[in-house]
């Protein structure tokens, strides 16, 4: 290894990602400790007749933390051969140097295989600046799911998939006439946190036809994003959603309970809700009966059409990538083992017969055919998706949209917010000249 | 008016020691009062409980005609000096001594003015703006004295006050402690171990031991005819001289001499019984040569002690000190020679006086007389 | 409420002309006594009052104080033998599973070990070293000591906070000690230095200096009398100092997670972070078990120093 | 060690350092007995300031290009903390914790406990001591569990206990939490402190003010506070400035909620660790230590006038 | 071979003080040297000087035949006993004896044995695994003492070892000491500022004042005739009486008696010059009626001596002290006389002693002598 190396007389790799046996991520530590690292060095040994040794950096701490330590290590030129990044991270580490693409780091980058089987869109999770920097592992995507009991009360259809935002209002207005619901939750305000970018602002910017971040410059006070501030100060304005609930710091895990309880017709979310929040059995709010219950339908842009790429819907996904240090004394054997660990096979290893959406096609269609919700985030949601830029402004730029979006809640009109938000970008992204309107 | 009396005063401290047992002592209006014993017999704790500062576990206790038992300190009306002085170091002298004024919520010019007059009456009106720490010992200890007269109490308690100067210091603020109390003539108990002090300052003694009192009386009737062994070996400068000896018929038997019975035990003595002789260093004649009737030994120790000198003689009754005249010359390893004065040699049976008739101790007549009067 | 104290029978004497000389033996008029008698019953009475009402202050206060301080702690004696614990300190649902698991878990309990080897090391070198220097800052006087504890004092406060890391970190890689405990220990020393100095003087000026004339008159050198007699005369301030050096380590996070690097290494601090979910949720029932091993050993170690060298500051800055 | 060579030499500085050498050290052996000390303190505690001092002055992030190529920018984080809601915010926030938790919270229950328990012997002074210095031994990541539980809004002790059900104190009164939790945690070091003080005041000076009749307000003023001023001070150095660097609220309150628990340690940790504005939190940083600065000279100046006061 | 010649040694303090100031003494092989003077005279300083713990500023110091102006204290193979003991509170009693031996690197088993013998000796047998809080005051010293003594050195150095002690504990331990010096014959320098102790245990005495040596001399020399009114007014445990008087041709008149003039200066008068006449209150004679070339007065205090009484008269020369026997019925407000013992009284001129010869300081003369032999 290089800096968390031990001896370089046997060829030696160090694994790091924010998992830890016990604790934190259990389920991938494990993986790594019990499959990957035997598995890879009984293959090297079979068929290449070469002694390897792997090992395991575990740690399980806030992911901040496990940033700061991993970029504290590459600033030093040090560091583990193989990393876990979340997808945002790629762009600022890519920027300070920390990690290199990865044909500049290993000359068979881009022969290997497994590219086929992750859709263009899903690359862009491993990609800065349209270079590969390293192999998405799993990611996620966003619609909206609505209680279909709630829409059978307000007199609409169960089956429904709205064409652009007026159908979305349309549909709301109705759920407003049921007693006791809230008929949409929009995570908004800095309590949310990420959420509220994440789950809320961005995939509706998408939809309104730009993203955050374009072409080196941030989005200002432009026409999407007063649009996307246009429908926060529809949905609270007009009583459509719960002001408070945006203020609350459990806020979002009360969103939860409340539509697993139906008190909330349409809610955005991301496939995590299905598979961990509403789940019959292993949900934080369970609902035993979900899979008739729970509705979920792409989130559609603005007007047909007028959505990023011209497309009629929009969504954003998140996940994270496996990337190999530049610094690495074996680069080769490092992206063997990358390229190892996101094979077909190891992914399933991972899940152990549980259904995820990963990176590949070829492991999702297998993974995921039990699930139609999974199956149809992976067929529809994931091609038309985007992410978040992966520079180191943007947790600032997030907060900012957070604020903003409060801003909105408590009252102020999207024009003057979408105005002050301009304002104070120009501080946190250096000036107005990394500005787009 | 302010007599101090105690009945039965008993205090117990948490931890089970029984520090006053079961005290009966009268303190008359205007006395000078000392209260005299070795180190942890209770002195400190007797003056705390006239104060107030201890809570009495039994008995009572009036000043004047009031009983005072359950009062508190602040409004008993006493004032105390405490062996360091309590000087509150961060206010000058005249605040000092305004302090128990201040207290009491006398106007400021009022109070000031009248501290000023009671510092001025010790010698202390240059002193007035000066910290305690910017004072000699000596002016220290006035400060203290200042402080407690500022409010004219009834009674006076001083706990060891001049333990902390310099011999010489001691003498001279003895002497001056002794002629303002005669002329306030306030109620005061003194407090010292030193019974030199008590001897030249007090009206009356007691003598303490554990938590009780083992003689009560003037200065020379504790120094003359001390009531026990324990009483007797404490007061005086210069130890007294206490011998085991045995009553024989024409004298007492003292380390191989017969020494006259002196006059008043005479008669009762009984042939054969084991006496304790005292007699003092100061009422030990020395003779160089040989005397019948006389203690014998060997020069060990010679101490000046200014106009004469202490001698101690090693011989068959043990170490005997006297104190001989400056003038007379005496020799380490000289043997020498101690005549008793009869009348002053004391006869102790069981560690108690024997004594001609009234209690010596001065505690259950003299206590209870000047209790009821 | 009781009326305040000040008005307790002012005596009538205090009022009267202020010639004690002589005045005082001339009987006062019969109404004096009457007067003061009075005074005094009163006096005594409200002093009773006084007394009762102190008690009862008294009681409630430390009655408060005691809950005040054992409440919170009531969740660390139950959730650890609770099944399912919650928030709340309920009634458990008695188990010792929790134990179980943690101690099949293979990072708690070397976790608990490594605390102990980076708590003890830095809780030594700072005993020690601070030790010395309080010592001779405390005997010998140098130009600027006084301000020398101050400054550095408060430069510990910028190294202890999360903007020091890079230097600490660059500087622990340049140095070689990434990854390895005697780092750790070296720069949590180095910040807890001044302070364990600041205190330690101050026990150290209060020692009297005939002790150490004393020895030095029989002939020993400064360090025999530092190690005959110093330190076991200021034996509680070192205890003091050593207790609270073991705390701040023992609860110290950042320094040891950015300088280690194997899991076997971690302290208990690192490890506690470790029993939360992938959505950021805390496991109660072992985060709880893990807090009770966690604080056995200092609890341990308190009541032993505090048994065996007493636990107590002298102190202040004197003169 | 104790041979005779050398001796004469080393004995003849020692005796010039003056009467407080009462070892007879010297100051060359002195400077001996400094060094270690020192040179932990240089490498790790000095060297660390002076660098952070310097990154303050830069545009330095953990990531992105600034990480690749720091810029000295001058003064440029200074003006900009200075024009900073989010600083000012803390700044006072951080001064209400402090004064509340601090200054009032420690120093006053400590000091009321040391005085309650000042002529105690036993059963109860050990309990109430030992209980007050576990909160103060125990680790924060441990003890702010213990918090959440009894603050938790649905089934936490306090709400139990107070049968306010539902109040979720850490939302509601997110400073006025921590501000108890703070004083729940450091009134231990006030409180030994204050009791070596008091054990220094005379007993007879408080028997002399009782005496005159002083009840305990006035005993107080009169002859505890002037006598334990300089305990007073060195406590509140060093539990301002400990409090002021105290980090540990982030584990309760997170800033929260809409900041109003982003004391400046926190918002120091989310400028450096959250957002990895390394540059930026080290300015911030330095502010920091210009204000325990200013507060440090406060209590100095007090100090100095006792000085003058006593001298 | 023990002596200590000090030559012109000077110490002056970083702040400017001159705390000796150039003192020629020569102590004597074996000799028990008391150092007398009163507080911030220079006693301590002198001590630490000759201990080492102190660096001279001028001068020689010499122990023995070897000059250790610069000799660190270790070496010095010199034991002191410091005022409050400084007995290591951590260590038993067996231990803070062996201490000593401890640094000279005796074995283990050799020290213990004879820190046990030298405890023995000043009877600690009982007490040698105690520590020094559990002991009396008394016992304290004694460990202290034994301290000392356990490794043998050339020279004792004692800081007032008794100022600690209570009164009556006092006196037994000045006797101890003294016999136990006696016993060693290890030189020994002994400081106090109480002038009974020094008459009492000394072979010769300093009086210091302000670092100078105003009077050296043995304790009868130093008392019966002070140099100068600052060693009369400071030796003596009551002070002497120092009354202003002019020289008439018959006598010297004081108060507007004539009083005899003493033999001694009696040539050296000059007719009408001021002189201070001193005498002892042991030296006057009490009469209840007029006596020629008496001193008179009103009696104004009556302190009790035990076996005397110290009068207080007040009259024309002012406040005269007397000592009176204890038989002799003296009231307050009597009118008392005091004639004075011709051949004990002095006559001061400018503060110094008016003699018939040799310096009366024993400075010139004795210590230049005593430090030639
Ligand atoms: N607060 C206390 N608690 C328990 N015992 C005490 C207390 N104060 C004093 N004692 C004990 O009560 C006894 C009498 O003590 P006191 O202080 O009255 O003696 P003393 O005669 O003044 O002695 P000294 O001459 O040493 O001052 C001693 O045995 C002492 O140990
Ligand atoms: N370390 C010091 N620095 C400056 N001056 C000092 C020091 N130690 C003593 N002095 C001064 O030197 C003088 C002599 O002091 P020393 O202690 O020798 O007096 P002393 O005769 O022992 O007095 P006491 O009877 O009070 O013990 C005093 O004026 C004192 O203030
Ligand atoms: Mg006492
Ligand atoms: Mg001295």
């Amino acid at each position: 290894g290089s800096g968390g190396g031990s001896g370089s007389d046997t060829d030696s790799l160090v694994i790091s990602a924010n998992a830890i046996a016990g604790g934190k991520n259990e389920q991938e530590a494990k993986w790594i400790e019990e499959w990957v690292i035997p598995n890879f060095v009984d293959q090297k040994k079979e068929q290449d007749d070469v002694d390897v040794s792997v090992s395991f950096d575990a740690s399980g701490v806030d992911d901040e933390q496990y940033k700061t330590k991993l970029a504290l290590d590459l600033q030093g030129g040090s560091g583990p051969d193989i990393m876990t990044l979340d997808g945002i991270w790629i762009g600022e580490f890519a920027q300070a140097g920390y990690i290199k693409p990865l044909t500049e780091v290993v000359t068979q980058a881009d022969f290997w295989e497994g590219w086929d089987q992750i859709p263009e869109a899903v690359q862009k999770l491993g990609s800065f600046e349209n270079e590969r920097y390293g192999i998405p592992a799993g990611t996620d995507g966003r619609v909206l799911y609505y209680n279909k009991d709630l829409f059978e009360q307000a007199g609409l259809d169960r089956e429904w998939q709205p064409a652009g935002w007026d159908e979305l209002v349309e549909a709301a207005e109705a759920l407003g006439g049921i007693d006791g619901v809230t008929p949409v939750q929009l995570n908004a305000g800095t309590a949310m946190g990420e959420a509220t970018t994440m789950q809320g602002f961005l995939p509706l910017l998408a939809g309104a036809g730009e993203h955050i971040w374009d072409k080196g410059k941030w989005r200002g006070e432009s026409d999407a994003v007063t649009e996307t501030l246009g429908l926060y100060e529809k949905i609270f304005a007009d009583g459509l959603g719960d002001p408070l609930l945006q203020q609350e710091a459990q806020g979002r895990d009360k969103s939860f309970e409340q539509f697993a309880d139906g008190r909330i017709g349409i809610l955005l979310e991301g496939d995590y809700f299905w598979r961990s929040v509403v789940h019959p059995e292993l949900g934080i709010a369970p609902m035993e009966d979900r899979d008739e219950v729970v509705g979920y339908a792409k989130i559609p842009a603005i007007e047909p059409g007028k959505g990023i790429h011209g497309q009629d819907f929009a969504s954003m996904s998140g996940g994270s990538a496996r990337v190999v240090n530049p610094e690495t004394d074996n680069p080769e054997l490092a992206f063997e083992l990358l390229t190892f660990m996101n094979s077909d096979e190891a992914l399933k290893a991972l899940l152990e017969g549980e259904a995820r959406i990963t990176a590949r096609t070829d492991t999702n269609a297998d993974v995921l055919k039990d699930d139609p919700m999974l199956t149809f985030v992976a067929d529809e949601v994931l091609p038309i998706t985007a992410y978040r830029p992966g520079l180191a402004e943007y947790t600032r730029v997030s907060t900012l949209l957070q604020e903003a979006t409060a801003s909105v809640v408590s009252g102020s009109s999207a024009e003057d917010v979408a105005a002050s938000y301009r304002e104070k970008l120009e501080g946190v992204v250096g000036g107005a000249g990394n500005i787009s309107n | 008016m302010a007599a101090i009396t105690m009945d039965r005063l008993t205090k117990v401290y948490p931890g089970g020691v029984r520090a006053l047992d079961e005290i009966d002592l009268t303190v008359e209006d205007g006395e000078f009062f000392a209260l005299l014993g070795p180190s942890g017999c209770g002195k400190t704790t007797l003056l705390r409980t006239i104060a107030g500062l201890e809570e009495s576990s039994g008995g009572s206790l009036r000043i004047g005609d009031v009983d005072v038992t359950r009062t508190p300190p602040g409004s008993r009306d006493v004032a105390m000096v405490f062996q360091d002085y309590a000087l509150f170091p961060h206010m000058t002298v005249a605040e000092n001594v305004a302090y128990p004024l201040r207290i009491k919520k006398v106007a400021r010019g009022k109070r000031t003015e009248k501290a000023a007059a009671t510092a001025g009456e010790l010698g202390l009106a240059d002193y007035l703006e000066r910290r305690p720490g910017q004072l000699s010992g000596g002016q220290q200890q006035r400060v203290a004295l200042a402080r407690a007269m500022a409010c004219h109490p009834r009674v006076f308690l001083f706990d060891e006050p001049l333990s902390n100067l310099d011999a010489r210091m001691r003498l001279e603020a003895r002497t001056f402690l002794k002629r303002l109390q005669r002329e306030l003539g306030v109620t005061t108990v003194f407090v010292t171990h030193d019974q030199a002090e008590a001897l030249a300052l007090a009206d009356r003694i007691a003598v303490m031991e554990s938590g009780r009192i083992r003689q009560l009386g003037t200065p020379s009737e504790v120094f003359r005819r001390p009531a026990n062994t324990f009483v007797a070996s404490f007061i005086g400068s210069t130890p007294m001289n206490l011998l085991d000896g045995v009553v024989r018929s024409r004298g007492i038997e003292v380390g191989g001499e017969l020494l006259p019975t002196p006059p008043e035990p005479a008669g009762r003595l009984v042939d054969g019984e084991k006496v304790v002789y005292g007699i003092r260093p100061e009422y030990l004649v020395h003779s160089p040569t040989a005397v019948p009737g006389s203690l014998t030994g060997e020069v060990r120790v010679v101490e000046n002690l200014g106009h004469a000198q202490l001698v101690t003689l090693e011989g068959p009754a043990g170490f005997v000190q006297l104190v001989v005249d400056e003038d007379t010359p005496v020799a380490l390893g000289d043997r020498g020679f101690a005549v008793p004065r009869q009348d002053r040699a004391l006869v102790y049976r069981d560690g108690e006086l024997v004594t001609a008739g009234a209690d010596p101790t001065g505690l259950t007549a003299g206590a209870r007389a000047t209790g009821a009067t | 409420m009781t009326p305040p104290p000040d008005h307790a029978a002012v005596p009538s004497a205090s009022d009267a002309a202020p010639v004690a000389v002589a005045t005082a033996p001339a009987g006062p008029p019969p109404s004096d006594t009457e007067h003061r008698r009075r005074e005094a019953q009163r006096a005594a009475g409200r002093e009773g009052a006084r007394r009762t009402v102190a008690q009862i202050g008294f009681y409630t206060f430390v009655s408060l104080v005691l809950a005040f301080f054992s409440l919170p702690l009531l969740w660390l004696a139950v959730a650890p033998f609770d099944a399912n614990p919650g928030l709340s300190a309920s009634l458990p649902e008695f188990t010792l599973q929790n134990f179980q698991v943690l101690w099949d878990n293979p990072y708690a309990m070397r976790s608990l070990g490594n605390s102990v080897i980076l708590a003890g090391g830095t809780g030594l070198l700072v005993v020690t070293f601070a030790a010395l220097a309080a010592y001779a800052l405390s005997r010998v006087r140098l130009p600027g000591r006084d301000m020398l504890l101050y400054v550095l004092l408060l430069l510990s406060s910028i190294v202890t906070g999360t903007a020091a890391m890079v230097p600490l970190f660059n500087l622990a890689t340049e140095l070689r000690l990434i990854d390895s405990q005697l780092g750790v220990i070296l720069v949590l020393s180095g910040g807890l230095l001044p302070s364990a100095i600041f205190i330690l003087k101050d026990f150290m000026d209060g020692t009297p200096r005939s002790y150490e004339e004393s020895a030095r008159v029989f002939g020993a050198s400064p360090f025999q009398i530092m190690r005959d007699i110093v330190v076991p005369v200021v034996r509680p301030g070192l205890a003091t100092i050593g207790v609270w050096s073991v705390a701040q380590v023992w609860g110290n996070f950042l320094i040891p997670f950015l300088l280690l690097r194997s899991p076997d290494q971690y302290p208990a601090a690192v490890v506690m972070y470790t029993f939360y979910t992938e959505g950021g949720q805390a496991n109660l029932a072992l985060i709880s078990t893990f807090s009770l091993l966690y604080s056995v050993p200092v609890i341990l170690m308190f009541l032993f120093v505090s048994s065996r060298y007493g636990f107590r500051f002298h102190g202040g800055i004197k003169r | 060690m104790n041979g005779s060579k050398g001796r004469p030499l080393a004995g003849a500085p020692a005796g010039r350092t003056g009467g407080s050498d009462a070892a007879g050290l010297g100051r060359r052996r002195a400077a001996g007995f400094v060094a270690p000390a020192m040179l932990l303190i240089v490498a790790f505690l000095l060297f660390p300031a002076l660098w952070t001092v310097y990154l303050g002055l830069t545009d330095y992030q953990l990531t992105g290009f600034a990480a690749a190529n720091p810029q000295v920018v001058g003064l440029e984080n200074y003006d900009r903390a200075l024009g900073d809601d989010r600083f000012s915010n803390s700044l006072v926030l951080t001064l209400q914790f402090v004064l509340g938790s601090a200054v009032l919270g420690q120093a006053v229950l400590g000091f009321a406990i040391a005085w309650l328990m000042r002529n105690r012997v036993g059963a109860l002074r050990r309990t109430v001591e030992a209980l007050v210095l576990l909160a103060w031994i125990l680790p924060s990541s441990v003890i702010t569990f213990l918090w959440i539980a009894l603050l938790d809004r649905d089934g936490g002790t306090l709400n139990a206990l107070l049968n306010t059900p539902g109040t979720a104190w850490l939302l509601e009164y997110p400073m006025a939490s921590i501000i108890v939790f703070n004083i729940w945690k450091g009134a231990a070091f006030s409180m030994m402190l204050y009791a070596a003080a008091l054990g220094n005041v005379p007993p007879s000076h408080l028997e002399t003010a009782r005496l005159a009749g002083a009840g305990t307000f006035q005993q107080l003023r009169d002859v505890v506070f002037p006598r334990i001023k300089g305990h007073v001070l060195t406590n509140l150095l060093l539990i301002s400035l400990w409090t002021f660097n105290d980090f540990t609220p982030f584990l309760l309150t997170a800033g929260g909620p809409e900041n109003r628990t982003e004391i400046m340690p926190v918002f120091i940790y989310r400028i450096a660790l959250e957002s990895g504005e390394l540059g930026f939190g080290a300015a911030i940083s330095v502010l920091m230590l210009l204000i325990n600065l200013v507060i440090a000279l406060v209590y100095m100046r007090l100090l100095r006038q006792r000085k003058d006061a006593s001298a």
